[in-house]
């Protein structure tokens, strides 16, 4: 019969909308659903996942040490040459020559965290960081240099 | 001539959607010749994210060349990255170690939930639909969080390597992605309520964009967009990897060929997705996580083919190796690309509404196509 | 004492106790003025806030609450940018048309204030055809919409203007009926009889279910005549970027959001007056006590309550739904809305004649 | 089909053709002239591989070949077809309207590497730029502004 | 001049009539010249409701001559609209001149 | 107040939207450059001019709109009427309606609500 | 020189221009909505005069009805942004003449026949839609059921009348 | 390459800015408007790639930057205030990008989001199709690195542009300013 199909279809329809004004409705009338974090307001609180990869960190200890021989194993695993390594010649102190690292130069406007050069450095000496406040205004500001001025490598890290 | 004057003769408007339209999702560009409402045609422009990674990935090493694949699908980026780390691993015959099979499909099938969520949130909002989107964000948050626990990146994660995974599991992982399946199953019903059942989303799917099974294969069409059609297209059962032979799951065929269909695939796939997880999540096998590899990978010479099955469809990797260290030639048959070809015969003679909701479940990634 | 009853009479004796005549009258004519542009602005202002609260709390989030207490602020913000911002005209666009579109969709939604009742006996003029004015200058603001669509010179604009041509048009004939079934029982196009009719009860009560068909038809007609989502199809996003407004900017895009409000605002205080008393308070026929208490209430709370409640309704109509397809768009109004309020009308009509209704 | 069955299937068809074993699947070398036909027969015959599902070119620096991979979704058997081409003046039949999907990738190979598929009913660029020269895919592209090399 | 009598009102009546008169000889497209025409048919209803008003003001039949003739002109506009469209199909043009083949 | 209520309030409006934009166009200075005109359309240059003839299947429903208008205007005299006049009233309405609905479902049985 | 005469004029050079600009505009879009900003004067007139329901009709039907169908059509039918040809200089000087002459003698008439002596009935004009209504369905002398029921047919014939005239065409191109 | 001398420390970027004032009047209703313009940035709805899930991120529920105000994201570039570069920007897409830019009405604000749009990121070497960096297409405002950046550094990013403009700096001297600053 037409009539009662049209009467079934309006009234399915009618129904349908209903059901999903229900669910709009349940959430407007339940506050607690509410799942928003405030950002800037919960610094104090926020925790990252500590594997979070926000960027490449080179540890310092208290000594102003850090234990990165510039060997330039991260330099070749790092996939778009986000790292670059500058070395400079020391005169240990037996008289030696040795190669060491002047500046841990770290791209963060290229680094993509894939963690390869964590995965391939030897003497574990960087890390990656959960930070993530790191907007700047210019670029060239995240061009960086991991090893702090005047640091030293650790004794006794090959 | 009619491209000039920006109409044909008879009278047909012709109109730029894209590469900066909400639609697209992205940066797709399509040229619409319109007669008042109803499409005539459709002709798709790419190239507007076109990043050349076939011709990167001849230059990077087997380690790296992983990364960049996870940008391409980056809302299957672990699936992206599987393939890739498999194909590896078949042209060196590494063993993989079981634990790391099992906690690849976790992470695989994670990311295809993860992925049909964004999907069905966006294709929502391209009906007009918002809230939609805020719920699937929150189940997806949830997904992203598990993620970043474990892999330490929320979106293109570079979990996979050759050889297994990259890092151990988080300890709460197993207990999370528990809860998460328990909140999960509440949360399809909510989905159905909002959206499945609702009136005018019916008018708007069914009959619109259909495709006949034949059509589909002949465009070559793979993953939810053939299975819709009634094409049984799923990598998973056609040519299983790793742990998908010993799990229980069943392939989502649908045989309406429409948009409702296809939209039927995915919801469904998403449940099938958690009795996949379900059945390993307590059973990860003790042991390594990474088999032993050599520093330098150097595949044999040779040609090596993978496909894996994406949340998009079937993902192919080509690689032709000349036993270097890097892939002599590299190439990605993207799902989308192929899927992208049967829009024009999908949308012909329909409206421009009926072209953005078929366009919609399609589930286009744009770097996946353009690559 | 929130109360806006005594208020014209007030101003009206001071000003005539204070200044010549015509002097007064001029005096008057620029405190309604000011008063309309007053109550655009705050209404503009109250109701994108509105808007963006309600969406935020459906949706599960916050919204807007870091200026000022919740976020009250926000809007002013947003209000002030946009005066601020280049008011463009595209090159290739009729400039002139251009920029007298937005004019035309503000003054209409300006002129359908008129017969309005905000509050016991505070009108602006008690026009003896009341809400058939009302249809009739809410007629023109399509045209507004055709013009900004066809002048900007873009594609979009021109396809979402057609659309919204066809279906405000189409609309306005379920929206006319529902309101003659109101009519058959009030007897009388003025608002202030339309109101003093609902004096024992409100229409939606008193009429039966027919009252109620014709109410929801109404709010679904009116959803679709402002062109709120599920029937925003004139700027729907995902299909035409921005519709008719695409290609204007900064105060002139402001006027046609802040119209799309208003125009929300005025149906639904014409929905609240045919169905639900205006600003009536509530009565139940002959509860004296009851209605005594209802009366302490101010008129205009009741008004503006009402109001506020139906636009509560659309709102989560366009927070729930999605878009319809344009074809679905005018089948629902030829095949489901027209019939069904065309039998509706008859149906009433019988009832008012054999008394039925309370 | 095994692999047998469809190498005996196979030199029926196209006697000519140099079957190659080794891979996964069946790598069939046929010559440029006699492409078309070969295709239109594998598609239609009891092989019935319906369904590309990747087509590329591989650039040899001395000549180029053209990859098929073909598979059939009633038989669930694959095969491999591969086209030497010249490396000047790399021509080849399309197969577009055998397999509809291949109308895109065929464009995607011409601009990427250079070969003209004749008959072809659409043959531009896809994804380069309109204003684009060279084939970037080709392992002698060269382009000094763009790209920097790691 | 203090008053606006009705012979003002027939003025502005008049002066529209043959603007729309002015219209209908110089446009040659259909649909221009039908805009005409609504003009001439306004022109006469102004005419209706002013002697209604300042003539027999007691009565209301010039405002349902008004009424009918806007009913009138609605479905003439429709019809006309109809066939101009229906001719522009066949001849891909509204130009009356270009129409004038049609009589045989 | 009376009609003339409707000149104050069109006056308010123009004010009110004038104003606005004047101040826009007074205080606002905007970059200029040669793009900034174009129509814009998701990027892409726009081929042709967008004011081209337009096939589309709306007019249909604004015919059969107009015509059903004209129906409404006279449902307001009678619906304000109809208590005092009584069944005549809706006998007249029943006529009326019953005519006009035989056209709906002539131009529904003739495809002419189907959009083309 | 009350407000109310001021009015007046606003309206009727407001009608006038608008009209003009209507006939002689030579694009037709904006032809169009010179229409519809004349008809919409008209509706001011017929507000100024208190026939408000008239008004109404006037802005129902003209303005969003007919005008909008006009400027459906427009789009229909030609490139709604290019000119119109300019009508031919002899048959423009011929209209001028020719409309010139007409408007002379009419007015002519209207100033000799003079309405003033009849204009000044006392009875107050009332055009209130209850008259309107009880008028319109009495069977009396000024009674208008039978046109009221007309209009019915009327406008089902112009219904018929447009699906056959517009549907012809499609049924030919399927 | 010397970056020796630019390496810096890296403040919170909002601070380090003066603005220079005119008289009280002048200056009291720049802040009004400035604080109107810093706290109503709408953003065109423009996502490349993988940073615009990161954007859809920002913009849903639990980090829901309609907190601020920017939710009212306009397809059209004339509403728009601000774009968010999110994502790989390619040869064929700098014109787009451009037109874009320059269709969108005064004042106007860009946010470059991830590494792609920094500095071509990912696809820095070896590509012969992607610009390397927005900045050469389009000036930029903030950068936000990441690759993506997660969504809270997202609304840091925004957070150093509404302190900015609310410095009252305009569109040349935010660009510059961090330059001058030091």
């Amino acid at each position: 019969m037409f009539l009662a199909d049209y009467i079934k279809d309006v009234y399915g329809a009618v129904k349908s909308l209903l059901t999903g004004m229900k669910l709009t409705g349940y959430y407007f009338t339940h506050h607690k659903e509410i799942i928003t974090e405030e950002y800037p307001n919960n610094r104090a609180t926020l925790k990252l996942a500590d594997r979070f990869k926000g960027e490449v960190w080179m540890p310092h200890d208290e000594n102003n040490e850090h234990a990165c021989t510039g060997c330039s194993s991260c330099e070749i695993a790092c996939p778009n040459g986000s790292i670059k390594i500058v070395s400079m010649n020391v005169i240990n102190a037996e008289g030696k020559k040795k190669k060491a690292i002047d500046q841990h130069i770290y791209r963060l406007d290229m680094c993509t965290m894939c963690g390869l050069c964590v995965e391939a450095c030897p003497t574990d000496a960087i890390h990656m960081r959960n930070t993530f406040e790191l907007s700047v205004f210019d670029r060239n500001h995240l061009i960086m240099r991991l090893n702090k001025p005047g640091s030293k490598i650790r004794e006794g890290v090959e | 001539m009619f491209e000039e004057i920006g109409t044909t003769e008879e009278g047909d408007l012709i109109i730029n959607v894209g590469p900066q339209h909400p639609a697209t999702h992205g940066v797709l560009h399509l040229v619409l010749t319109l007669n008042g409402e109803i499409i005539k045609k459709v002709e798709p422009h790419l190239g507007y994210i076109h990043r050349s990674i076939e011709k990167m990935c001849e230059s990077l090493s087997y380690r790296q060349f992983i990364y960049v694949t996870s940008r391409m699908d980056y809302l299957s980026a672990h699936i992206n990255n599987h393939a890739c780390a498999l194909i590896v691993e078949k042209g060196l015959n590494v063993e993989v170690p079981q634990r790391a099979q099992y906690i690849r499909v976790i992470m695989d099938e994670l990311t295809r939930i993860a992925s049909h969520e964004l999907w069905w949130s966006a294709m929502s909002m391209d009906l007009g639909a918002f809230t939609p989107y805020f719920l699937a964000f929150r189940e997806r948050e949830k997904i992203n969080e598990i993620m970043e626990e474990t892999c330490g990146a929320r979106l293109t994660m570079n979990y996979m390597v050759p050889g297994g995974v990259m890092t151990e599991l988080h300890p709460d992982f197993q207990e999370k992605v528990k809860s998460f399946i328990v909140d999960f199953k509440k949360t399809l019903h909510e989905y159905d309520e909002l959206i499945t059942g609702n009136v005018i989303f019916q008018n708007r799917m069914k009959g619109v964009g259909y495709i006949s099974k034949e059509d589909v294969i002949t465009y070559g069409c793979t993953g939810p967009v053939a299975r819709a059609s009634g094409l049984r297209s799923d990598i998973r059962k056609i040519a299983p990897y790793d742990v998908y032979d010993k799990v229980e799951f069943d392939e989502i065929i649908e045989t309406g060929g429409d948009c409702f269909a296809r939209y039927q695939v995915r919801i469904k796939e998403m449940s099938q997705s958690i009795r996949i997880i379900e059945q390993l999540i307590d059973n990860i096998p003790e042991g390594d996580f990474q088999a032993k590899t050599k520093a330098v990978l150097k595949l044999p010479k040779g040609e090596f083919y993978q496909r894996v099955e994406t949340a998009r469809g079937e993902l192919g990797v080509y690689i032709v190796s000349e036993g270097a260290a890097q892939p002599y030639k590299i190439k990605f048959r993207s799902p989308g690309f192929s899927n992208l070809s049967a829009l024009d015969h999908m949308v012909r003679g329909h409206k421009i509404g009926d072209f953005i909701a078929a366009m919609g479940t399609l589930d286009l990634v744009i770097p996946d196509i353009d690559r | 004492m929130f109360s806006l009853e005594g208020l014209t009479n007030f101003i009206h004796e001071w000003l005539n106790g204070h200044l010549p005549a015509t002097f007064a009258l001029l005096v008057e004519f620029v405190i309604v003025g000011v008063a309309a542009i007053g109550l655009f602005a705050v209404l503009g202002l109250g109701l994108v806030w509105m808007e963006r609260k309600v969406a935020a709390v459906m949706q599960i989030r916050l919204g807007p609450n870091r200026l000022g207490p919740k976020g009250i602020f926000q809007t002013s913000a947003d209000t002030v940018k946009l005066i601020m911002k280049e008011a463009l005209t595209p090159s290739n666009a009729d400039k002139f048309l251009f920029n007298l579109a937005p004019f035309i969709v503000i003054i209409v939604a300006m002129l359908i204030l008129v017969p309005i009742a905000f509050a016991r006996n505070f009108q602006i003029w008690d026009i003896n055809i009341g809400v058939l004015y009302v249809t009739a200058v809410s007629s023109l603001s399509v045209i507004g919409i055709l013009m900004a669509g066809w002048s900007s010179g873009n594609k979009y604009s021109l396809l979402g203007a057609m659309r919204s041509g066809a279906q405000i048009v189409s609309y306005e004939l379920s929206a006319g009926l529902s309101i003659i079934s109101i009519i058959v029982l009030t007897g009388s196009l003025k608002i202030s009889d339309i109101v003093a009719s609902q004096e024992n009860g409100w229409w939606i009560f008193k009429g039966h279910i027919p009252a109620i068909i014709a109410f929801v038809i109404f709010i679904i007609a009116a959803t679709a005549e402002t062109n709120r989502a599920p029937f925003d199809l004139a700027e729907a996003e995902s299909e035409l970027t921005a519709g008719f407004h695409t290609e204007y900017g900064g105060m002139k895009f402001a006027l046609f959001f802040l119209s799309e409000y208003i125009n929300i605002f005025i149906v639904c205080a014409i929905c609240a007056t045919l169905f639900l008393g205006g600003w009536m308070p509530f009565h139940i026929g002959s509860w004296t006590a009851f209605n005594h208490i209802m009366d302490y209430i101010p008129s205009s709370i009741w008004f503006f309550g009402k109001t506020i409640f139906l636009i509560f309704v659309i709102m989560w109509f366009r927070w729930t739904f999605p878009r319809l397809r344009v074809d679905q768009l005018l089948n629902l109004e030829w095949k489901y809305l027209l019939p069904i309020s065309m039998f509706n009308v008859l149906l009433m009509t019988l009832m008012a004649i054999m008394g039925w209704h309370f | 089909m095994t692999k047998e069955e469809l190498k005996i299937k196979i030199t029926e068809i196209h006697p000519e053709a140099i079957i190659d074993e080794s891979g996964e699947w069946l790598n069939v070398s046929v010559e440029a002239a006699a492409f078309r036909s070969f295709a239109e027969q594998v598609r239609m015959d009891e092989l019935d591989l319906d369904y590309v599902f990747c087509l590329t070119c591989v650039d040899w620096k001395t000549h180029l070949t053209m990859v098929y991979h073909l598979s059939s979704t009633t038989h669930r058997h694959n095969i491999v077809i591969k086209v030497k081409l010249d490396r000047n003046k790399p021509e080849i039949e399309t197969i577009c309207d055998i397999w509809r999907t291949a109308e895109l990738h065929e464009r995607e190979v011409f601009e990427m590497y250079g070969v003209v598929f004749l008959h072809h009913p659409d043959l531009r660029l896809l994804i380069l730029p309109d204003d684009f020269v060279g084939y970037p895919m080709r392992k002698d592209f060269e382009d000094p502004i763009n790209m920097i090399k790691l | 001049m203090n008053e606006i009598s009705i012979t003002h009102i027939l003025f502005v009546s008049t002066a529209l009539f043959f603007i729309g008169m002015y219209g209908l000889f110089t446009r040659r497209n259909m649909i221009t010249m039908l805009m005409a025409v609504e003009l001439i048919l306004n022109s006469v209803n102004i005419n209706f409701v002013a002697f209604n008003k300042y003539l027999y003001p007691g009565k209301l039949d010039g405002v349902f001559f008004t009424i009918f003739v806007i009913t009138i002109a609605a479905a003439e506009a429709a019809v006309a609209i109809a066939i101009i469209i229906n001719l522009y199909r066949s001849h891909n043009s509204i130009d009356v001149e270009d129409a004038s083949e049609l009589k045989y | 107040m009376g009609s003339a209520s409707l000149i104050v309030l069109m006056c308010a409006g123009i004010a009110f939207a004038g104003g606005g934009i004047s101040i826009a166009l007074l205080f606002v200075k905007g970059s200029k450059n040669a793009q900034k005109g174009e129509a814009y359309e998701c990027g892409i240059p726009t081929k042709g001019t967008s004011w081209a003839q337009f096939q589309i299947g709306y007019y249909l429903f604004a015919l059969i709109f107009l015509l059903f208008d004209v129906e409404l205007v006279f449902m307001y005299p009678w619906a304000v009427v109809v208590k005092q006049v009584g069944m005549m009233a809706l006998v007249e309405i029943l006529i009326f309606f019953f005519i006009l609905f035989m056209g709906l479902l002539y131009a529904h049985k003739k495809g002419a609500l189907k959009w083309m | 020189m009350n407000a109310s005469v001021i009015i007046f004029y606003c309206i009727a050079a407001f009608i006038l221009i608008t009209g003009l600009l209507a006939v002689m505009g030579r694009k037709i879009f904006r032809s169009a909505i010179a229409l519809l900003f004349s008809l919409t004067g008209i509706a001011g007139l017929y507000f100024w005069m208190d026939v408000n329901f008239i008004a109404a009709v006037q802005i129902i039907v003209y303005v969003g009805g007919i005008v909008v169908l006009i400027i459906f059509s427009i789009f229909l039918t030609q490139r709604s942004g290019e000119e119109m040809p300019k009508p031919l200089m002899k048959r423009t000087i011929f209209s001028v003449l020719a409309v010139l002459s007409g408007l002379g003698l009419t007015c002519n008439l209207i100033n000799q026949y003079g309405f003033g002596s009849s204009s000044n009935q006392s009875a107050a004009f009332k055009a209130d839609v209850a008259d309107i209504g009880t008028q319109m369905l009495s069977t009396t002398e000024h009674g208008f059921v039978l046109p009221f029921e007309l209009v019915s047919i009327l406008l089902l014939a112009a219904l018929i009348g447009c699906i056959v005239i517009a549907m012809k065409v499609k049924h030919e191109e399927k | 390459m010397d970056v020796n001398d630019k390496i810096q420390a890296l403040d919170f970027p909002g601070e380090v800015l003066n603005a220079g004032s005119s008289n009280i009047l002048m200056s009291s209703l720049d802040d009004v408007i400035n604080w109107a313009r810093s706290n109503s940035l709408w953003p065109l709805s423009f996502a490349t790639s993988c940073c615009g899930i990161e954007f859809m991120h920002t913009a849903a529920a639990k980090y829901d930057f309609s907190r601020f105000g920017f939710e009212v994201a306009r397809a059209s570039p004339r509403q728009a205030d601000m774009i968010i570069i999110a994502g790989t920007i390619v040869n064929k897409m700098a014109p787009v990008l451009k037109r874009l830019y320059d269709q969108m009405a005064d004042p106007k604000y860009v946010v470059a989001m991830g590494a792609c749009a920094i500095s071509g990121g990912p696809f820095f070497y070896n590509t012969y199709s992607v610009v390397k960096g927005a900045d050469h297409v389009i000036p930029v405002d903030v950068y936000v690195p990441g690759c993506p950046p997660r969504p809270e550094a997202l609304l840091h990013g925004l957070i150093s542009l509404q302190g900015k403009i609310k410095a009252g700096l305009t569109r040349d001297q935010i660009r510059n300013s961090a330059v001058i600053s030091q």
